[in-house]
């Protein structure tokens, strides 16, 4: 293989926003290193400049694409498309949202530090190599980095009991799964004789040699995004992360990265397994199955708010699969299904870091406010604050016309017209039981009184961020077309994109 | 039986039942010794299987920087205290889970065509030595990730610093 | 003519709504009356809609369709359009929405705000609804007043408020969510076959011919029918409803009623029947059934409540039973009749949660044993008691009447072969129709005793002694129902004539001919509607 | 005069809407002559237009007044008829006599009214209730067609549930008014399902067509015979006859003038007029008509024998009715139309009579109904005795009084149809004698039994209530010279109500209509079925006559000596036949029994029904609550039994898992690790399951 | 020669090895062994193939095991010292405050 330093040279354009989120975040963790202490903030506002100064970029690669087919870069090592474009800007928002609603939490919580927000931009650095990797050895390593990054922000708040056990069992449970997921890569290499997703593809066909060894790799592969996008039963850790994180990187964590997983999963079972379809569909499809109806069953029962959204976020994982399973199949379905795991992911964005940033407003300096009880009387007390929590949670149940019933709209149409009826049904059944435990929420907001008087926390910073979650989550119900077309974008998946 | 093949079953043996010590010595120190001791008998069917390289690589990771990190916890956190007794029954359960998955994988290798699993090794990959073909792969093929690489232990060691460190 | 109306009057609430937003919070009558000032133009706007509607028309009016691309992605559009059927649900929610805001004024004393822009946003989707012919958008109009009204009865409700709030919003929203799969069916077997994707009802609705969508369209069946069955609510999924009503402050409970349910019905007739004609004709019987179970049932556990306003909520399964007796007779009488009813049930079960409501605002209870002889204190109010209570059980000349006898002609004129057989029994034709009839008699035996009990008798309670007769605003808002309750009753003409064509089209749709039946007769795609140039097809 | 028959019954409508909007402004005066004035010009206007008819020819007299449509023809694509309904009123021979009764007989109690209800409260509602009443039961007798007869029908029963109830404070009148029209509806349920059967068969629903291919032999005997009995079934509601004659003599709660009116003269006729409005249907179902008849006798004894054991003066008059009542269908089930039309006629005035007299004794006892305490009238209250003592003659059927007529022609008729209804009609007029003169010796003969106070404020009936009184005694009198028999020389007679009424009766009548149709007006009239007539057995006929005749005087005596001296005697007899006497002042146990085996059943119904719909309906859905909340614990036991369960496999995870059971999760690394473990497990038997 | 089975049965049992010490060692540095263990095995078989297929990214995936290997050891102790510092165990049967 001829290398050739100026076609690699070339090549970098294409992943300018991940080098610029590692140039801003050495940037910051040097800054963060001179500045005393108490200018540490400023840091904040350093690191929501760098995360913006992406955003061109990455709509730059639109713009190359425009003209342009999907195309492999760096040996077939990256791939230039669409789904990739839509799932970097996915991350873009993620990172820059919890940006904004972690500034003044930290300081709550006494941990305003450069390395957080040096940490967050290179795992939405690294979530961007996930969504562009292409080779077995790429998703490997860029979904390490992003889960170191991530076992440390989740233990970030080292006073913290409940961070440092979060990041405990996350870190042991990541690291088992990590060996899973290698165990399972390499059973594939030793079976198809390559890490390269495309080569994968064409090897791992029903009646090649060696293809049971491949499927069984496979499924320990599946096993490993399953942890990673929380699906039944690899669950488990997912309400005691999400518990103990900072609130704001539970907001990540359950937003970008989920995402990050989503789409190796699509890359991984699109590009790399097409042809074992019929194998992995009802493993997924069970997944799918359990988890939403699961994550539901459990979460009606929670007290704590951060632990009702992680179960949530279980049963959202369980409909998105629905997606993933149905983006397998040939044609206009699995385009479908591809753009319903898309959209989905774009809405649950918005609706999921708006909701926690309602949590963030909801601690005090003495008051932790992670209880549903909490919320009571918010509706009184703040009237906007309240109908923004509204419409996080009644979009996170689906209800029209706000973007989680767009999303909702496109997976159970993806499973209706993917021939899934059962699993259909079963989703709707599921939401309908969410709303549920998403009412209670509502009750405690609009029917009980406060609690205590003391003044919520909210910053300029935390403001914007609710506004720019709900303004989304009603813009993409109301008007979701412009959304749409952009999420069509990751039609252009390369589905086995040779070696370039 | 070739002397390749002595070796290897021999080290392959010697790393089963180090790692098993590993996971059933009490002592944390005696784990972390049988661990290096697995560690190196990886490294020597690594030389069997002629990756010479990822063996050197192998040993000075591993023996060199994690098991120094390793013991150098073991000695900060007084492991000692409190004795740390896996009740029988959970190592029963494990036992199985794990007998279970074991049996279904080897079920598995058994039934799978025989050209994937009991091919004869082949030879080492062509061109120099071990350590330059991989070195040419490494700088150039997979440069990418060699870079990406090096983004991760940055992570690891801001990990290190911040989690490790007694206050912000 | 009509060109924007249709927007207008569906977004005025709305705007409204957003209006009051900036009215300070204690301003509480500057609200009140800024809200039904709302409602009132709502209302006004809507009327030349039904005073200069062209009765030729078998199809949607023209003049009134608006259609925009709003999600070309995934075909869906904003279609607004009426039709003979719609114009009437259109008009019931614009005078009860009028009527149960002027309601509000001194039943609602907290948190008054939020109250008007809940009841104002409410009245969009309910018009939404009515108005829209894009599935999406019908979809959405649909999900969108559930929220509203869990407010309002979450908020402003009785003491069992949250419970029959939640009960409501789950139950509900179960059956909707099944809907929409059916929708997504619907929609995707429409775009395969023609490669369009859309979900514009005119072009949908012509599935109703496609001989292969038989297999599937069972199957859509059932999915619709329990989005709307909850709805409607058809026994035996009704048990929502009397906690719905029991608890919603009096202005929910009409527009619950008046309203809501008919959303159900509404679904039946406009998408059912046309779309999937022949899965109707198949489940017919067992809509029968339910129906007329839900008369008998309705009636009976109505005849032992004990709190006035679990007695009208039960009244209404009673009466929406009527509704779906005379929908799947299937013929011209029984849609006529049906449609109707559903207006008038519309109107005189408003009316009765009114007067519960006026008489509830002064003693704070609903037991039925609280009250007694307050005929002598409020002889208006006994009056128009009466006329509304002869109203619901259906005395000639009253609107009731005219619905459920329409209905019962139609339901006289199913054929014996609709039935149902279980272990060679066989049980249909004129036999839903005698049950049906025996809803006369229970409604009569149910609402006679309640009138007697809460009117008649002597005054025991002091506390009644207090209550004071109707004032010059309730009588206000009661005496337009009780005029329509006439006007229907003597002269239901202009109703019938508009309902004339539509309906007539779609017995056509659903298979047509004198029975409904006519299938069985000469089975045979049904004939394409004649081409009215007007009329969008 | 056609165009303007709708005018008969919307004028007293108008009086109700001015009395009922205007009333509490108008002085009673005022209230008056606006209640009064209505019917007084419906009364002209009746007579006018009944005027007109009898210029007609014979076989022609038939005014139709097609006013509105009410609901319209709907076009259906042309194959199907819509329900279509007109406001049509029609004006022939029945009709005739009926608004004329109505509005006459209207008139008098109106008047008569004024005075006994000046001193009550709502003076005002009681005249718009009475003008409502009098608006429905024309529109009742006017309508041509089911429907505008059912709005009547419906509207009546609303005004006789309104007057009953008129004393609302007081719960036996509430209860009583409610029982009134429940009752009814009962009835009502019938003959909706059979005039909706009828639709359904015909496509339409006015008299006219409907009857006359029926005449024609259209429809199947079966259906015919439903549908009569359906219809019957609803006459038996409106009319009080067994088994749903229960809530007339209830109704005796209301003013004393509405029982005159309306559960006397009226629109307990209603049925009556039904039956004979649709005769030719009846004609074509002679197994309906049997059981009218049947119904009728049987009705009409029963309801005699109870008379024999009431105090109360209205209730005796009460089942009176009722068995009065009877006598009319008896009438028409042996298919004499016209003598149950004219029977009707003549109770209508007799009947009326005798209840305005009985208001006249209670108005002057202040209401005092109690026969028990009264007695001794006679010379008291000497107006109100001699109009009693004609009603009481007319009644118990005395030559020359309006009874005697009507009630020879019935029972004659009777005779020929069967002896052994005869003999049921025969007797009961022997009772019906022997009660009247039984109330007319407690009230009037016998020695006074009132209390002091009673006695003292005892008055005579002023202006305004004595003349209508008056009146109706005058046409209790001469009323049966209206339809003099055959027998006694009707022939020679310029008017008798037979001859009138025959068209009406004559199916031939309606199969003509179709003649253009069907072929020959002849042929049709040789299909239909014809109106039995009696064949004139002359010397049978006198010979009944007589006997009848003697019997009732003869049972008029023994009752005078009986009770012109007092109770004695009476309490004698009381003793040694207390069972039966119990029976009969207990009226069978009739309302108990309805009461157990009905009521109670029905409400032990809606009770099941609201507990089944608590427990099994909503509580599914609360099942399916719990099973998702409680699932949701269950998923704590998934984790602790099958998770952690395999981990520790033993006893102790068993007890920790009852303690644990409210935790959805250990919160322990390694169970979560297991869960992973196991579910890769799962994960690789699904897929060697589907490979 | 050793056939391929025999090695990646080999690494199997290692990787079952390391799985049984995540599954039951209580003392948490073990259990981070006990991964070490797991990730070593799925090198063992990249190794083996690598050779098998005579390819070379089997061996640079080797390399990069070692290195996240390394990765993890230094972020996972680091987390174990913070929670030790803050509860005084490694114990991680007592590392439950967040559960239900």
């Amino acid at each position: 293989m001829e290398f050739d330093a100026a076609k690699y040279l070339q090549d970098s354009q294409f992943i300018i926003a991940e080098l610029l989120l590692c140039f801003f975040a050495f940037i910051i963790l040097i800054v963060s290193a001179i500045l005393p202490k108490e200018a540490r903030r400023s840091i904040a506002w350093l690191s929501l400049f760098g995360t913006t100064c992406v955003v061109p970029s990455v709509a730059w690669i639109a713009w190359q694409l425009k003209g342009d087919a999907a195309r492999p870069v760096f040996f077939g090592d990256v791939a230039v498309d669409g789904l990739a474009f839509f799932f970097k800007l996915i991350f873009l928002v993620g990172a820059l949202l919890t940006i904004l609603i972690s500034i003044r939490y930290m300081d709550i919580e006494r941990a305003q530090a450069g390395e957080y927000y040096a940490l967050i931009m290179i795992a939405t650095a690294s979530m961007m190599f996930m969504a562009t990797a292409l080779s077995l050895l790429m998703i490997f390593i860029a979904l390490e980095t992003m889960a170191l990054s991530i076992y440390i922000l989740v233990g970030f708040l080292k006073e913290n009991r409940k961070s440092n056990e979060a990041a405990l069992k996350y870190f042991v449970l990541g690291g088992f799964s990590t060996a899973i997921f290698l165990y399972g890569s390499s059973l594939v290499y030793g079976a198809t004789g390559s890490i390269q997703l495309s080569e994968i593809a064409v090897r791992a066909v029903p009646g090649a040699p060696g293809v049971e060894i491949a499927v069984l790799g496979l499924i320990l592969i599946t096993v490993a995004l399953g942890f990673k996008v929380a699906a039944v039963p690899f669950h488990m850790y997912i309400p005691d992360a999400y518990e103990g994180a900072p609130t704001a990187i539970t907001a990540f964590i359950s937003t970008a990265s989920k995402a990050a997983a989503f789409v190796v999963a699509l890359r991984v079972l699109l590009a790399g397994f097409p042809g074992l379809h019929e194998y992995w569909a009802p493993l997924v499809a069970l997944m799918a199955a359990a988890s939403m109806t699961l994550g539901n069953v459990a979460a009606i029962l929670q007290d704590n708010m951060k632990r009702m959204l992680a179960y949530s976020s279980i049963a959202h994982a369980g409909y998105t699969l629905m997606g993933v399973l149905v983006a397998g199949m040939p044609g206009a379905t699995g385009q479908f299904g591809l753009k319903a795991v898309a959209v989905y992911m774009m809405v649950y964005t918005f609706m999921n870091i708006g909701a926690f940033a309602m949590v963030i407003m909801l601690r005090r300096e003495n008051l932790v406010g992670d209880q549903v009880a909490d919320f009571s009387g918010l509706a009184r007390r703040s009237p906007l604050a309240a109908f923004a929590m509204l419409l996080f949670l009644l979009s996170l149940a689906g209800i029209p016309p706000l973007a989680g019933f767009m999303g909702k709209w496109y997976l159970f149409g993806a499973a209706i017209k993917g021939h899934y009826a059962w699993l259909a049904v079963l989703a709707v059944v599921n939401s309908a039981i969410s709303l549920y435990y998403y009412l209670r929420v509502v009750v405690c907001m609009y029917l009980r009184e406060p609690l205590t008087d003391e003044p919520y926390n909210t910053s300029p910073a935390l403001t914007a961020a609710l506004a720019i979650a709900a303004g989304m989550t009603l813009l993409i119900g109301i008007m979701p077309e412009r959304f749409l077309r952009l999420a069509s974008f990751s039609y252009t998946l390369m589905m086995a994109a040779a070696p370039g | 039986m070739e002397a390749s093949a002595i070796v290897f079953y021999t080290l392959a043996s010697m790393a089963v039942v180090s790692a098993v010590m590993v996971v059933t010595r009490r002592s944390a120190v005696h784990a972390a010794l049988f661990l290096v001791l697995t560690f190196f008998c990886v490294a020597g069917i690594y030389i069997v299987l002629s990756a010479e390289f990822l063996a050197a690589v192998q040993v000075l990771v591993y023996a060199g920087g994690v098991m120094v990190l390793y013991l150098f916890v073991i000695m900060l956190v007084p492991l000692q205290a409190r004795p740390l007794k896996p009740p029988v029954r959970h190592v029963a359960g494990s036992l199985l889970l794990a007998g279970l998955l074991a049996a279904s994988l080897i079920s598995y290798f058994w039934n799978a065509t025989p050209s994937a699993t009991a091919r004869e090794m082949g030879y080492p990959p062509a061109g120099g030595g071990n350590i330059e073909a991989v070195g040419m792969e490494l700088y150039r093929r997979y440069l990418l990730p060699f870079e990406i690489a090096s983004v991760t232990l940055l992570v690891a060691m801001i990990g290190a610093v911040v989690l490790a460190r007694k206050k912000v | 003519m009509f060109q924007g109306l249709l927007s207008l009057i569906c977004y005025v609430p709305l705007a409204g709504a957003l209006l009051i937003l900036f009215f300070p919070k204690d301003s509480k009558k500057g609200i009140a009356y800024f809200a039904t000032a709302v409602a009132a133009i709502d209302f006004a706007i809507s009327l030349p809609l039904f005073l200069q509607w062209d009765t030729s028309l078998a199809g949607f009016d023209q003049r009134t369709f608006e259609r925009f691309d709003w999600i070309p992605s995934i075909g869906a559009q904003y279609v607004f359009g009426l039709d003979g059927i719609s114009v009437l649900f259109v008009m019931l929610t614009t005078l009860l929405g009028l009527i149960s805001v002027l309601s509000s004024w001194s039943a609602i004393t907290e948190r008054v705000k939020e109250y008007y822009i809940f009841l104002l946003v409410l009245q969009t989707g309910m018009l939404g609804v009515f108005m829209s012919l894009d599935f999406f958008l019908f979809y959405v109009f649909w999900e969108v007043m559930l929220v509203p009204m869990y407010f309002l009865i979450g908020i402003w409700g009785g003491a069992n408020k949250l419970y029959a709030a939640i009960k409501f919003f789950l139950y509900t929203l179960f059956g909707s969510v099944l809907m929409l799969l059916g929708i997504l069916a619907v929609y995707f077997y429409y775009g395969a076959q023609t490669g369009v994707y859309t979900f514009d009802y005119t072009q949908l609705v012509t599935l109703g011919a496609d001989p292969e969508f038989f297999e599937l369209s069972k199957w859509i069946f059932w999915a619709f029918f329990i989005g709307f069955a909850i709805k409607v609510p058809m026994f035996p999924f009704h048990t929502w409803l009397p906690d719905a009503h029991t608890e919603a402050p009096t202005a929910g409970s009409v527009i619950l009623a008046g309203v809501l349910l008919k959303m159900g019905t509404y679904g039946f007739v406009r998408f059912n029947l046309p779309m999937l004609p022949e899965a109707s004709r198949l489940y017919a019987p067992y809509m029968l059934a339910l129906a007329v179970v839900g008369i008998i049932y309705g009636a009976l556990v109505a005849m032992v409540q004990r709190d006035w306003k679990k007695l009208v909520a039960y009244s209404s399964v009673s009466h929406l039973g009527f509704c779906m007796l005379g929908v799947f007779a299937l013929n011209v009488n029984g849609l006529n009749g049906g449609i109707l009813q559903m207006i008038n049930h519309g109107l005189s079960t408003g009316a009765l949660f009114l007067i519960v409501g006026i008489v509830y605002e002064r003693r704070h209870t609903r037991m039925i044993s609280e009250y007694g002889g307050l005929s002598k204190q409020m002889p208006v109010f006994a009056a128009i008691f009466m006329i509304i209570t002869m109203s619901s059980i259906g005395l000639p000349a009253l609107n009731g009447f005219i619905g459920e006898f329409t209905i019962l002609a139609g339901a006289f004129q199913i054929p014996s072969t609709v039935a149902l057989s279980f272990m060679g029994w066989s049980v249909g034709g004129k036999f839903w129709a005698v049950c049906g009839v025996s809803g006369i008699v229970l409604g009569a035996a149910y609402m006679l005793w309640l009138y007697q009990r809460t009117m008649f008798g002597g005054l025991d309670n002091p506390e009644n002694l207090k209550m004071t007769d109707c004032n010059t605003r309730e009588v206000i808002y009661l005496v337009p129902l009780v005029a329509c309750c006439f006007w229907i009753g003597l002269y239901p003409k202009p109703f019938f004539r508009i309902l004339e064509k539509p309906v007539a089209r779609l017995v056509e749709q659903v298979g047509g001919g004198r029975t409904g039946y006519a299938h069985l007769a000469a089975p045979g795609p049904a004939p394409a509607p004649a081409n009215d140039p007007r009329a969008v097809e | 005069m056609a165009g303007l028959l709708w005018l008969i019954p919307v004028l007293p409508a108008l009086g109700f809407v001015v009395n009922g909007l205007l009333g509490t402004r108008l002085s009673k005066k005022a209230v008056s002559v606006v209640a009064c004035g209505v019917v007084l010009a419906s009364f002209v206007l009746s007579a006018l237009a009944v005027g007109q008819l009898a210029g007609m020819d014979q076989g022609a007299r038939y005014m139709e007044n097609r006013l509105a449509a009410w609901i319209p023809a709907v076009d259906a694509g042309g194959s199907s008829p819509g329900l279509t309904l007109d406001w049509l009123f029609v004006l022939d021979p029945l009709s005739a006599v009926m608004i004329l009764i109505v509005t006459g007989v209207g008139l008098l109690i109106h008047i008569y009214s004024i005075g006994y209800m000046w001193e009550e409260t709502g003076y005002w509602r009681y005249f718009a209730y009475l003008n409502l009443f009098m608006a429905m039961m024309l529109t009742l007798v006017l309508g041509g067609s089911f429907a505008v007869m059912f709005v009547g029908w419906e509207g009546v029963g609303l005004c006789s549930y309104l007057l009953i109830g008129y004393f609302y404070w007081k719960t036996d009148c509430a209860d009583a008014g409610r029982k009134a029209f429940i009752t009814n509806r009962i009835g009502d349920l019938a003959f909706v399902v059979g005039t909706l059967a009828l639709f359904a068969a015909f496509g339409t629903l006015e008299f006219r067509p409907i009857l006359a291919s029926v005449a024609v032999g259209q429809g199947s005997t079966f259906l015919l015979t439903a549908v009569a009995l359906c219809l019957f079934g609803g006459a038996c509601g409106k009319s009080a006859q067994i088994p749903l004659y229960v809530w007339l003599p209830d109704a005796m709660a209301g003013p004393t003038p509405v029982s005159a009116l309306i559960h006397a003269a009226t629109m307990v006729t209603a049925g009556v007029y039904m039956v004979c409005r649709l005769s030719p249907l009846f004609l074509a179902a002679p197994a309906a008509l049997a059981v009218v008849a049947i119904v009728g006798a049987a009705t009409a004894l029963f309801a005699a024998t109870i008379g024999l054991a009431q105090n109360d003066i209205k209730k005796v008059l009460a089942y009176s009715t009722v068995s009065q009542l009877g006598y009319m269908f008896l009438a028409a089930g042996v298919g004499a139309f016209s003598a149950a039309i004219f029977h009707l006629t003549t109770h209508a005035f007799f009947k009326a009579l005798l209840f305005l007299g009985s208001g006249a004794v209670i108005h002057a006892l202040h209401h005092e109904q109690d026969m028990l305490k009264m007695g001794g009238l006679k010379g008291r209250l000497p107006v109100t005795y001699k109009v009693f003592l004609c009603g009481w003659l007319a009644i118990c059927g005395i030559v020359p009084f309006a009874g005697f007529f009507s009630k020879d022609e019935i029972l004659w008729r009777a005779f020929v149809w069967s002896p052994a209804i005869w003999a049921v009609a025969a007797v009961t007029a022997v009772l019906t004698a022997f009660y009247m003169t039984r109330l007319m010796g407690l009230t009037f003969w016998s020695p006074s039994r009132m209390d002091h106070h009673a006695e003292e404020h005892l008055h005579e009936v002023g202006p305004s209530m004595k003349w209508p009184l008056v009146a109706l005694a005058v046409l209790s009198v001469v009323g049966g010279f209206l339809s003099v028999p055959s027998a006694l020389g009707g022939d020679l007679m310029p008017f008798t109500m037979e001859r009138w009424l025959e068209p009406v009766f004559e199916p031939a009548t309606y199969a003509a209509l179709l003649h253009g149709e069907v072929g020959g007006a002849e042929a049709a009239a040789a299909e239909a079925p014809q109106a039995p007539h009696a064949e004139h057995g002359a010397a049978l006929e006198y010979g009944l006559m007589a006997l009848a005749l003697v019997l009732a005087a003869l049972t008029m005596r023994f009752g005078y000596g009986f009770y012109k001296d007092g109770l004695d005697r009476a309490a004698a007899v009381r003793r040694r036949f207390s069972a039966a006497y119990d029976l009969l002042k207990n009226k069978y146990w009739v309302d108990e029994i309805y009461d157990a085996a009905v009521i109670q059943s029905f409400y032990r119904l809606c009770r099941a029904a609201l507990t089944f719909d608590v427990r099994v309906v909503d509580g599914a859905v609360h099942l399916v609550r719990n099973l998702t909340v409680g699932s949701s614990y269950l998923s704590v036991f998934w984790d602790t039994w099958v998770v952690d369960g395999m981990v520790n496999l033993t006893g102790r995870s068993i007890r920790r898992a009852s303690g644990l059971l409210r935790r959805l999760q250990t919160g322990l690394t390694q169970s979560y690790a297991s869960a992973m473990v196991f579910g890769l497990f799962v994960l690789i038997c699904v897929y060697m399951y589907v490979s | 020669m050793i056939p391929a089975s025999h090695i990646m049965i080999f690494s199997m049992i290692l990787f079952t090895v390391g799985m049984l010490g995540v599954l039951t060692r209580r003392n948490a540095i073990i259990v981070l062994m006990g991964i070490e263990l797991m990730l070593n095995s799925a090198n063992i078989n990249f190794i083996a193939f690598s050779r098998q297929l005579g390819d070379m990214a089997g061996q640079i995936f080797g390399i990069f095991t070692i290195v996240v290997a390394a990765g993890e050891v230094a972020v996972g102790l680091a987390i174990i010292i913070a929670l030790f510092r803050n509860k005084d165990t490694i114990n991680i049967d007592e590392i439950d405050i967040m559960k239900g």
